[in-house]
């Protein structure tokens, strides 16, 4: 049987692979963004896991919001990266250290 | 807790708002106008001195209630109330905030060429401040007006301050801020125990010992750093040296009273058995500000500075004058010294507001003429400036403490309530007879007599009439209290038993 | 086995393996597409749990729009390629090492120390026929969430602004319509009367 | 008018005069300036008199009263008020003439100085501060007319301010009058806490009540209550009085002009602590250890202030040191409980050592203000009045038969003689011994100035000429007393009772009482002390003297040779000075700099505030460095945090 646990422990697989995603790729934003939007995948599995097994519908209403806020994201993620290449013509993470104290 | 005598028309708050208000119609003047702006503000605290003199003559000198008094709920969530009085100790000392209202806008007439609107105004607010302070009968109100004052006297010091203003205005306001932090939790503790922030409720409110300890040391931090006492008094000479004249004149003048009113309306009444108990602390630390800080103003190159320390060794004489009363107590139960030591300290207060203002208005008008504060620039100035000479060296004397001035009275009253404590306090606290003296007159002397030690001092003109209006008034203050200071005992006397009651009177239960 | 758990287990091993593959290929265009078909297992995934909307949202509007506009990007960006991998063999075992241990402390909570097995949250009912899950998250964001949708709405907008706003570029000597200045335009820009003497022709 | 008014107008007319003279001088001008404030001393002067007269004449009563509150607290009423009885008149006849003959005086001293309104103001108001400190009724009053007349020295000796050694000597004046102030405000104090008033005739009252009382010192260590009161007062007395070692200030205040020295730091204000003491006899005659204190400071300066003046060159100076013995004169005689003696002395020397003040003055004056004896000689014969009046004023000083001086002098060594406290033998002998070394310096400074070769320049030779009337008048006028109110006046002051009203001696100590038994009138005394050992001494000072100034002049240089050790320890006032420079004065200032710049500066400000500032700040900078503006270094903490905190959450 598919348990509720399945689904679980698959999004925390996803999760976990984000995450190895991001210290692997740590030079290359664009796969950095790709780990983002693995990560918020991993979520929603999880929500909708959740909304599943309660009977509530509420959990894929969040789904629907965090699908919205990621699709605003990575439009404006995406633009930063273009005008970031335009102006620096890198996108290596080692060259933006504009925030060091 | 109602003892209270209400008046017909709320005379406090108007000494409390219409400078506030005044403050605000000076800053509509604007900087394109600075003399409307100068006889506006010297209206309204021309205004609120007259006023305020309805205080003196309609107080009654036999009753310790408060008098004046006005009560509006406030934040009726947390029963703050806006709730002002007076009595005997805080009366004197309104009349003090605005008489130097006046002397201050006075003395920054033609001084002030910059931002004048301004100047004027933080001075309005200042005093509104002051006046709140002491007029405060709840405790959160208190707490207000106790850090607004701050915020004019940062302004003045950090934006018509000398070079090293910027440090000054920051040290000063930690300082007292980080002091009145501790105070603020004491403050909520008591309401938390009573329900209310009346003070005059807390006075009445039973605490055990471990209460009491704490929120004395509580208060004490505020209050030590304000009037201030060592080892927390490196802020003053500080802020004196970067205060623009008018500031140091209200800084010595009126706020560091702050400091001392506040144990007598809260340290003493509130926690008498913690005072009782620790008392040999504020004792100790009156004693060090009284001989360590005489020597070190003894050495100061800055006329301002040797003023400054000279200040907190005098209130040094406050704190010991209020907190001798436990050891003469100890002694024998009839205390007698006691009351003399409280209206010592405040004789004290009062004096040393006149003293310590025309002294800091003295080097004022030698830095408008001179621009440096260093005594070795000067010498001599009593060749070019003979009658500035003669108040100065009067102001220096009552400064060391001359019988026939208002520096004795307090010193005087204080060292005799404390020999009946401990002949080595009367000892220590004698000391400042030699150290005053020391350290005034070595300045009397390098500044004032010699040679004409250079061109400059040379070029001196003596002073104007607008001068000589301030230094007159501040002499015959000085002269009058020091002479029949009776007048001024009598208004305190009935408070003063009231609070020896009150700090006799154990509040563990 | 049930055809569910066959399911379940394809669309797993699917998508775990396509996100191993996005993060480990050197090329960006094959993690892209490799991202893709983790959605899609994902949105398959989603059907299983009969939340249809979302799934088919997921397909139609994530891959079709948002990584199609990563492909875009990268296609348009000329990156170096070699720079930017450097560094992910070096990077190897902490990464590994890190997520193992993440992935051994979510398993351990999930399994030992809660309680998300069958007997705490039994097996759904599926719906009944004629169920419509679009329906009922509509009824959903349109009555409770009904400002937050607006929100979302607004929250898109603005991201679009911005998008728009960050990578619009002013190019130096090229010639665009302006049409503020064309709509207000006014009779005296475009035409000039000039006083100037009559001129008297000789008539002779 | 009333006698309450005639005593107001005593002290204020003076004050009126000064704050007339003082803040109107360029109203006014000069002459202004100095009529008003004689017309104010001289005022005062007549309606003191007028109190003398009624007192001797008319049997007026000693009067206590009140003037009005000055201020209330803690059940004791601070009163300023007049205690009028025989010896507050002899001392505000003394101070009101003496005072009135310098006014007159300086019209002529002070004539070309551009502050002469300035002094006029000064010394006026001294006059009103002094009379206020002894026509006081209490405590509080005495202090402030006590710090007063310390304020107008102070002014005065730095009256021309511009002059580096003025100003060092007021301010070392005020000082060295401020420590003994420290112990009169302690003796005050103790008052205080052991009667509960500050009102004298109170005090006075319950003194004898309190003699077993005590003052708690360390733990279970108690002084007895009156002996520390007593030796507290003295310690004043000892600072105005200048009496060793507190007696640094009064030579050098000879800085100041020559009127001053004579009304304030001869005749008046110095003798303040000898009158207060005086006037404090019911206290001091409860403790003996107090009085042997007096008795054995004032003995030492007696002796040692005098050997000091016999090197001196500056005319002022010896005259200085002169006075310092004479003040350890009657401080003897107060410490052998011969208190009338003392205020005997008192008057007396007030007009001889104001006569030899002033008369120096004049020579100053016709010398151009050159004050070093070695550049004078021979001015008797330019200046005979003046020369007089000096020879009369030596007489009188060195206690020959007749003169003034000698009536009180030798009643103060007789009084010591027959005292029996502790130290009065050593007593004895110091005033002998004082009698021979002031005979040999006052005929020394008589010898060198008046007599021998003239040792000034050509030019102040030329000009040499007598003083004006305002300056020979008043020297004449005090010669007069100088010479015969000690013949006059030695019967009703000492022995008639004149003092009984304000002065108690206990019985067993009451020498007075014994010498009046061998008194046989003024002359038969004076005839008779060519039988006693102070009149040899005397003529053997004198002898000595004329020997070495007259005759062999070379013998002087021989002795500081021979005894150059001694010479320079006299030379160098026995180091006194020198002491208190480098012990107190540069001690205090070092204290100062190292409390400031260590204590203030280093650990207050530098350890505990800049330090907890700079710790912060340190810490700011390490914890920086985290902040690497790498995004991913970011991410990675994040996710070690959550690690942390899901394995935190597990292993609990």
């Amino acid at each position: 049987m598919v348990s509720l646990t399945h689904y679980l422990t698959l999004g925390a697989i996803l999760l976990c692979l984000s995450v190895a995603g991001i210290f692997l790729n740590r030079k290359n934003i664009i796969i950095l963004l790709m780990s983002i939007e693995l990560m918020l995948l991993a979520a929603n599995m999880n929500f909708i896991a959740f909304s599943r097994f309660l009977g509530n519908p509420d959990g894929q209403v969040f789904v629907f919001f965090i699908l919205t806020v990621a699709a605003a994201e990575a439009a404006i993620g995406l633009a930063i990266l273009v005008v970031l290449f335009r102006n620096r013509n890198t996108i290596n993470v080692a060259d933006l250290d504009d925030l060091k104290g | 807790m109602d003892n209270t005598i209400t008046t017909s028309w709320p005379l406090l708050s108007v000494l409390v708002w219409l400078p506030l208000l005044g403050s605000a119609g000076v800053l509509l003047a604007g900087n394109q106008r600075p003399s409307m702006a100068r006889w506006l503000a010297l209206l309204v605290a021309a205004a609120t001195l007259l006023l305020s003199l309805q205080l003196w003559l309609g107080f009654d000198s036999a009753t310790a209630a408060m008098q004046f008094s006005e009560m509006k709920a406030w934040i009726p969530a947390f029963k703050v109330n806006y709730h002002l009085g007076v009595d005997g100790f805080s009366m004197p000392l309104i009349l003090l905030t605005t008489i130097f209202g006046v002397i201050v806008i006075v003395a920054g007439w033609e001084v002030i060429k910059e931002r004048v609107h301004q100047y004027m105004a933080a001075f309005l607010m200042l005093q509104a401040a002051l006046t709140g302070v002491f007029a405060a009968l709840d405790g959160m109100l208190f707490y207000v007006f106790f850090e607004a004052m701050l915020v004019p006297m940062f302004l003045l010091i950090g934006v018509w301050g000398g070079p090293n203003r910027v440090y000054a205005a920051v040290k000063f306001f930690l300082y007292t801020f980080l002091g009145s932090v501790f105070m603020l939790i004491g403050l909520i503790y008591l309401y938390l125990q009573s329900g209310t922030f009346e003070i005059l409720s807390w006075h009445d409110l039973p605490l055990t010992m471990t209460q009491q300890k704490w929120i004395f040391l509580g208060m004490l931090a505020a209050f030590a750093v304000k009037i201030p006492m060592w080892p927390v008094h490196t802020w003053l000479p500080d802020a004196h040296v970067e205060a623009p004249t008018g500031g140091s004149i209200v800084l010595a003048a009126v706020m560091l009273k702050v400091g001392g009113y506040g144990f007598i309306r809260f340290s003493l009444p509130i926690t008498p058995d913690a005072s009782a108990m620790l008392d040999w602390v504020v004792i100790g630390l009156s004693l060090i500000a009284v001989v360590y800080i005489g020597f070190v103003a003894l050495v100061q190159t800055d006329m301002k500075k040797l003023i400054a320390y000279s200040s907190i060794t005098h209130m040094g004489f406050v704190t010991l004058g209020l907190f001798i009363a436990f050891s003469i107590y100890r002694g024998s139960p009839e205390g007698f010294g006691a009351a003399m030591g409280v209206e010592g300290a405040m004789m004290q207060m009062i004096s040393h507001g006149f003293i310590s203002g025309a002294l800091f208005f003295v080097v004022g008008v030698l830095y408008d003429r001179m621009h440096t504060r260093d005594i070795a620039d000067y010498g001599g100035v009593a060749n070019t400036m003979p009658w500035f000479a003669m108040f100065a060296v009067l102001f220096f004397m009552a400064n060391s403490g001359l019988p026939g001035t208002s520096g004795f009275v307090g010193e005087f009253m204080v060292i005799l309530a404390s020999f009946n404590a401990s002949l080595w306090i009367a000892f220590f606290a004698a000391f400042t007879l030699i150290m005053g003296a020391a350290y005034n007159l070595w300045l009397v002397k390098r500044v004032f007599f010699g040679e004409v030690r250079n061109d400059n001092v040379a070029r001196l003109t003596d002073i104007n009439s607008r001068e000589v209006l301030i230094l007159t008034v501040l002499a015959l203050a000085v002269l009058i209290i020091g002479l029949y200071p009776q007048p001024l005992l009598n208004v305190m006397h009935v408070s003063v038993e009231h609070l020896l009651q009150q700090i006799t009177t154990t509040k563990i239960i | 086995m049930p055809i569910q758990e066959i399911f379940f287990y394809l669309f797993s091993v699917i998508m775990v393996t396509a996100a191993t593959l996005v993060i480990s290929v050197r090329n960006p265009v094959y993690s892209i597409l490799f991202l893709i078909l983790t959605f899609f297992s994902a949105a398959a995934l989603w059907i299983m749990l009969e939340a249809e909307f979302l799934g088919i949202v997921l397909v139609l509007v994530y891959v079709g729009a948002v990584m199609v506009l990563f492909l875009f990007v990268i296609m348009m960006l000329n990156i170096n390629q070699s720079r930017v991998n450097e560094g992910f063999v070096k990077n190897l075992p902490l990464g590994i090492g890190v997520a193992l241990v993440m992935l051994a402390e979510v398993l351990m909570v999930l399994w030992y120390k809660s309680q998300t097995g069958t007997d705490t949250y039994p097996l759904p009912v599926p719906h009944e026929q004629g169920y419509s899950n679009t329906a009922e998250i509509g009824e959903r964001l349109f009555t409770a969430y009904l400002w937050p949708f607006e929100i979302a709405g607004i929250v898109l907008l603005v991201a679009i602004v911005a998008a728009i706003a960050l990578s619009l570029r002013h190019r130096e000597g090229v010639k665009t319509q302006s049409i503020p200045l064309q709509v207000s335009t006014e009779k005296r820009d475009r035409l000039e009367v000039i006083d100037m003497p009559v001129e008297h022709v000789e008539n002779n | 008018m009333k006698v309450e008014t005639i005593l107001l107008l005593i002290p204020l007319l003076p004050l009126a005069g000064a704050l007339i003279a003082g803040l109107f001088r360029n109203q006014i001008g000069r002459a202004g300036s100095h009529w008003v404030t004689i017309l104010g001393v001289g005022g005062s002067f007549v309606l003191s008199a007028l109190i003398l007269k009624m007192q001797v004449y008319d049997g007026m009563q000693s009067m206590n009263y009140s003037l009005y509150t000055w201020g209330i607290s803690d059940s004791i009423t601070f009163q300023v008020g007049f205690l009028i009885d025989h010896l507050t008149t002899l001392m505000m006849v003394v101070v009101s003439f003496v005072s009135l003959m310098v006014h007159i005086y300086t019209v002529g001293y002070m004539q070309d100085d551009p502050g002469y309104q300035r002094f006029f103001s000064y010394i006026a108001l001294f006059t009103f501060s002094m009379l206020m400190l002894v026509m006081s009724n209490n405590f509080l009053q005495l202090f402030f007319g006590w710090e007063a007349v310390g304020l107008v020295s102070y002014l005065l000796i730095g009256f021309w301010f511009k002059r580096e050694t003025a100003i060092f000597a007021n301010m070392k004046a005020f000082m060295v009058n401020r420590v003994g102030d420290f112990g009169f405000l302690l003796g005050i104090a103790a008052i205080m806490m052991v009667f509960g008033t500050l009102d004298y005739a109170e005090v006075f009252a319950a003194a004898p009540s309190k003699v077993n009382e005590t003052i708690a010192v360390f733990g279970t260590t108690e002084w007895s209550a009156i002996t520390f009161i007593c030796v507290g007062l003295f310690i004043g007395a000892m600072g105005k009085s200048a009496q060793a070692p507190l007696h640094v200030w009064l030579p050098d205040s000879m800085e100041g002009p020559t009127p001053i020295s004579a009304l304030i730091h001869a005749a008046t204000m110095v003798t303040a602590g000898i009158f207060m003491v005086a006037r404090m006899s019911p206290l001091f005659e409860l403790s003996d250890a107090a009085l042997s204190f007096v008795l054995i400071i004032g003995a030492f300066t007696a002796l040692s202030m005098g050997l000091i003046g016999i090197v001196q060159n500056d005319i002022k100076r010896v005259i200085a040191y002169s006075t310092l013995s004479q003040l350890g004169y009657m401080t003897v005689a107060l410490g052998a409980s011969a208190y009338s003696a003392a205020i005997f002395h008192l008057m007396t020397h007030a007009f001889f050592k104001s006569l030899l003040f002033l008369a120096a003055g004049s020579v100053i004056i016709a010398m151009h203000h050159e004050q070093d004896m070695r550049n004078m000689g021979g001015v008797r014969r330019w200046m005979p009045i003046t020369w007089i009046t000096s020879v009369v004023g030596t007489l009188a000083l060195i206690g020959f038969p007749f003169f003034s001086g000698f009536y009180s002098k030798d009643m103060i060594i007789e009084a010591v003689g027959e005292a029996h406290r502790f130290g009065s033998g050593f007593a004895y002998w110091a005033v002998l011994l004082g009698v021979l070394i002031t005979a040999f310096y006052s005929f020394r400074l008589l010898y060198l100035v008046f007599h021998g070769k003239p040792r000034m320049d050509k030019h102040t030779q030329e000009h040499m000429h007598e003083t004006p009337l305002v300056v020979t008048i008043p020297l004449i006028l005090l010669a007069i007393p100088s010479v015969l109110i000690g013949y006059f006046t030695i019967e009703p002051v000492l022995f008639g009772g004149w003092l009984d009203d304000a002065i108690k001696v206990n019985e067993h100590h009451d020498v007075i009482a014994e010498l009046s038994l061998h008194f046989h009138g003024a002359t038969a005394m004076a005839l008779h002390s060519v039988q006693t050992i102070p009149f040899w001494l005397m003529l053997g000072g004198f002898a000595l003297a004329t020997w070495i100034y007259m005759f062999k002049p070379s013998i002087a240089d021989s002795m500081v040779k021979r005894f150059s050790g001694i010479y320079k320890l006299l030379m160098n006032k026995y180091y006194f000075d020198d002491f208190n420079n480098k012990v107190f004065a540069r001690g205090f200032v070092r204290i100062g700099q190292s409390l400031w710049k260590r204590g203030d500066a280093g650990l207050i400000d530098g350890v505990a505030i800049n330090g907890t500032a700079a710790l912060i700040g340190k810490l700011g900078e390490r914890v920086r460095l985290l902040q690497s503006g790498y995004l991913y270094q970011y991410a990675f903490a994040m996710i070690i945090g959550l690690i942390g905190l899901l394995g935190a959450w597990l292993l609990v």
